[in-house]
């Protein structure tokens, strides 16, 4: 039988190595599997990469990761936010190296990289200092630069619902980089609010099919890392 | 030219409200963070426009009621808003896929500067200590079939935001289609800088002393 | 107000013009927009190439659009199928042009034309016929086969429902390359089984969003392929 | 030799048996069209093993009932399938980022050759008045991470179909992990060919007569 259902995050987490490359899903708090991240605190890797849209907010969930100096490099387009402090005070000290990537060329390396795509040309960033030092060609007249796939050891993403195949629903703006940061890890790590029976997701309506996911912990009441932060507190607890 | 320096010219709404008159019905429309957000309360009745928000949202509504904010549903300023009827969710290589793949219509961004070829500097004062922080800025300007700017004309010193060349990092080249000041409409041509509007109490003399770049009546 | 539904088949295809690149949906019979291609035929246009899965069966659909001699050139990856005879004879006979591409560098080129990717590498090829005269590059040690995104004027597309922003969504294996195609036209016209009211498709479920589309026609009941070819009908009728 | 060239081996069941059981629970696995549809038929019980079809299914089921096929609901040899409790459907994008991602465990193809090597000939004989068809299958050689292939050792005319080069076009070099004839089932290893298992009545002589490529023994 196929059951890819883990009993609880630490567990989930358990093997993440020193050194690790994850992809971390949210924008914002959005799709931020918080209590992963919080496990993964506990279970101590260290000198890892992390590709995130964001840094993280206050002392919560991936903010903590960092303040933890847990993260060697962060891969993200928005690595400040209203309430992130964290990692500017890090990268503004000179101890943390960051590699700033254009949000859809961001998306487009990591659906590249589980598609099996070494490597494509994009517009964005075209004369521009993020372009500097890149390949670039043209095409039909038009400048474009290469851009490489990325992929990940694991992949740290949060969903709506999920079965025993892996297959998986998201909630809203919620889903954003979840389904392609899925398809690039070695193994797919996922937080769901709620675990169903096969054949409760509409088999028409499955956004992640489970193919792409190696474990499912669910996490019923995640926490809300707004409220979070506006209550000041910080991780571990 | 002290009292001409108080000159005011529109004010945000006003800019927003102009903006929002040159979007037509049907139009698939993203809106910058700030600024650019005020256009959407200003199409005029009658008019359907679908807002894209590129954290994966098509058919972005306003702001929810008090008390009925959903954490996971924002827009790209990680705001809280609404779904329209007809709406539609996706994940962020789709929604890229509508941006760099030309299928949206209009694009409105705020600025740093702007220059008279219609470069944009907008993500970055290239300041050392800054952290720099792109967002989804580069692909917009990459993709988006009509990029309008929408900002002061001159900063808190007084300086002109329409420049000869960009001294900030730039985001894109020949990237702007117009541009919404407190002062005036310009359009970006590749005949260079064309005044379609001015608001009321500037005069052309006036407008071409706050700008950086050569403007050209009509 | 916005309202993409078209009345009839003959109007949503009547813009279409000779020398056209069209994408048509399908896979087999699954998915194929019989209704739209038998519009075109009564419609006129001729020179056109067609990017599309394989090369029609019997008389009808695709197959008839290529015996009326309207098609100078087929971009797919399996051009003969069991009942296809119209294709293999005009090929044979040097009298149609083929533009052979593995199935999924076709999917992921049409995919890149819409996403706005004009190249991209892939593995798959890679020391074949196919691959010769293209370019090829190593990374990490393996070799890839660069290729090009795929635009078209106009693509036909068969899906199951609907709305009038040009929301669809699809029905099983139809699916197939309806929505890259939807992605990769300037114009893209969709027949579907049943035009529904706004908010009816779930806005978590809809494939292929309104912005991809912008004619719909209503196509209740379209014709089963392989009925027509067993029971050897030729369109015109 | 005459008689020995009567030997049948195993049937064709038997083949899709003995490749059956090297799938294990949890694989998720790619059937060619034919020969290797069968295989679906001997996975041992117990072990759930996830089918994909390229036309946009995973959890693909068996043939349905007659009177209840969907022309919609079909396999890649345009077959009605059904779809298990547990399925999904996605589209061809999709379906091949499983493919060339390197998602898919395992997938069994049909071939005209197979070379000591691993290169695998299976989609054109290269004849010059054949209608060139491709479909996934350079797709799948290319992305998997394991294939196996399941065919007659020899030819109707008696010819090895295992060589030392292909003389057909290829599909993949360098891509067969395992082949699975009548007579016997063939490692494809980085030090050559090795025999894991021969047919009742297949002696290693015999066998290597009828390969076109050195074969070893374990």
């Amino acid at each position: 039988m196929i059951n890819k259902i883990i009993k609880t995050p630490a567990e989930a987490v358990a093997e993440v190595f020193d050194g690790a490359v994850i992809m971390i899903s949210g924008f914002g708090e959005a799709g931020s599997p918080i209590e992963l991240i919080h496990a993964l605190i506990d279970q101590g890797a260290k000198d890892l990469t992390i590709v995130s849209n964001n840094t993280g907010s206050g002392h919560v969930g991936l903010a903590s990761l960092i303040e933890h100096r847990r993260v060697k490099k962060m891969i993200c387009s928005f690595p400040r936010t209203a309430n992130s402090t964290v990692f500017p005070e890090l990268y503004t000290k000179g101890e943390i190296e960051l590699e700033l990537v254009p949000q859809g060329t961001l998306a487009e390396r990591i659906r590249a990289g589980g598609a099996g795509i070494p490597a494509f040309y994009t517009p964005t960033s075209v004369d521009t200092p993020l372009a500097e030092g890149k390949e670039s060609r043209i095409f039909n007249n038009k400048e474009y630069v290469m851009e490489y796939g990325i992929k990940a050891d694991f992949s740290f993403v949060k969903c709506q619902a999920a079965d025993r195949y892996g297959n998986l629903i998201y909630n809203k703006t919620a889903r954003n980089f979840g389904p392609v940061m899925c398809t690039a890890a070695t193994t797919t790590i996922v937080q769901a609010r709620k675990v169903v029976e096969l054949g409760e997701i509409d088999p028409e309506c499955v956004v992640t099919p489970g193919i792409f996911v190696q474990k499912v912990v669910e996490v019923s009441n995640p926490a809300d890392e707004s409220k979070l932060v506006a209550e000041n507190r910080r991780y571990p607890w | 030219m002290v009292e001409k320096e108080m000159i005011k010219g529109w004010d945000k709404n006003e800019m927003a409200q102009k903006a929002a008159l040159d979007i037509p019905n049907g139009a698939y429309v993203n809106l910058g963070i700030g600024m650019p957000e005020l256009v959407a309360g200003f199409v005029p009745e009658g008019r359907e426009v679908i807002y894209h928000t590129e954290n994966g949202l098509l058919g972005m509504g306003p702001s929810p009621e008090p008390g009925k904010e959903d954490p996971e549903l924002i827009n790209a300023g990680k705001k809280n808003v609404t779904a329209i009827k007809g709406a539609c969710y996706f994940h962020h290589a789709d929604s890229f896929t509508m941006i760099r793949g030309q299928h949206l219509d209009i694009c409105v961004l705020g600025a740093l500067q702007v220059s008279g070829q219609g470069d944009l500097a907008n993500w970055s004062t290239g300041a050392k200590d800054a952290i720099p922080a792109v967002g989804g800025a580069m692909d917009l300007v990459a993709g988006v079939k009509t990029i309008y700017v929408i900002t002061k004309h001159i900063t808190k010193n007084g300086d002109p935001k329409i420049v000869e060349k960009c001294t900030y990092p730039l985001t894109g080249k020949k990237v702007v289609d117009r541009i919404y000041t407190n002062y005036a409409i310009i359009d970006v041509t590749e005949k260079g800088l064309f005044v379609k509007e001015m608001a009321p109490g500037v005069d052309f003399d006036f407008l071409q002393k706050h700008t950086g770049a050569k403007l050209n009546r009509y």
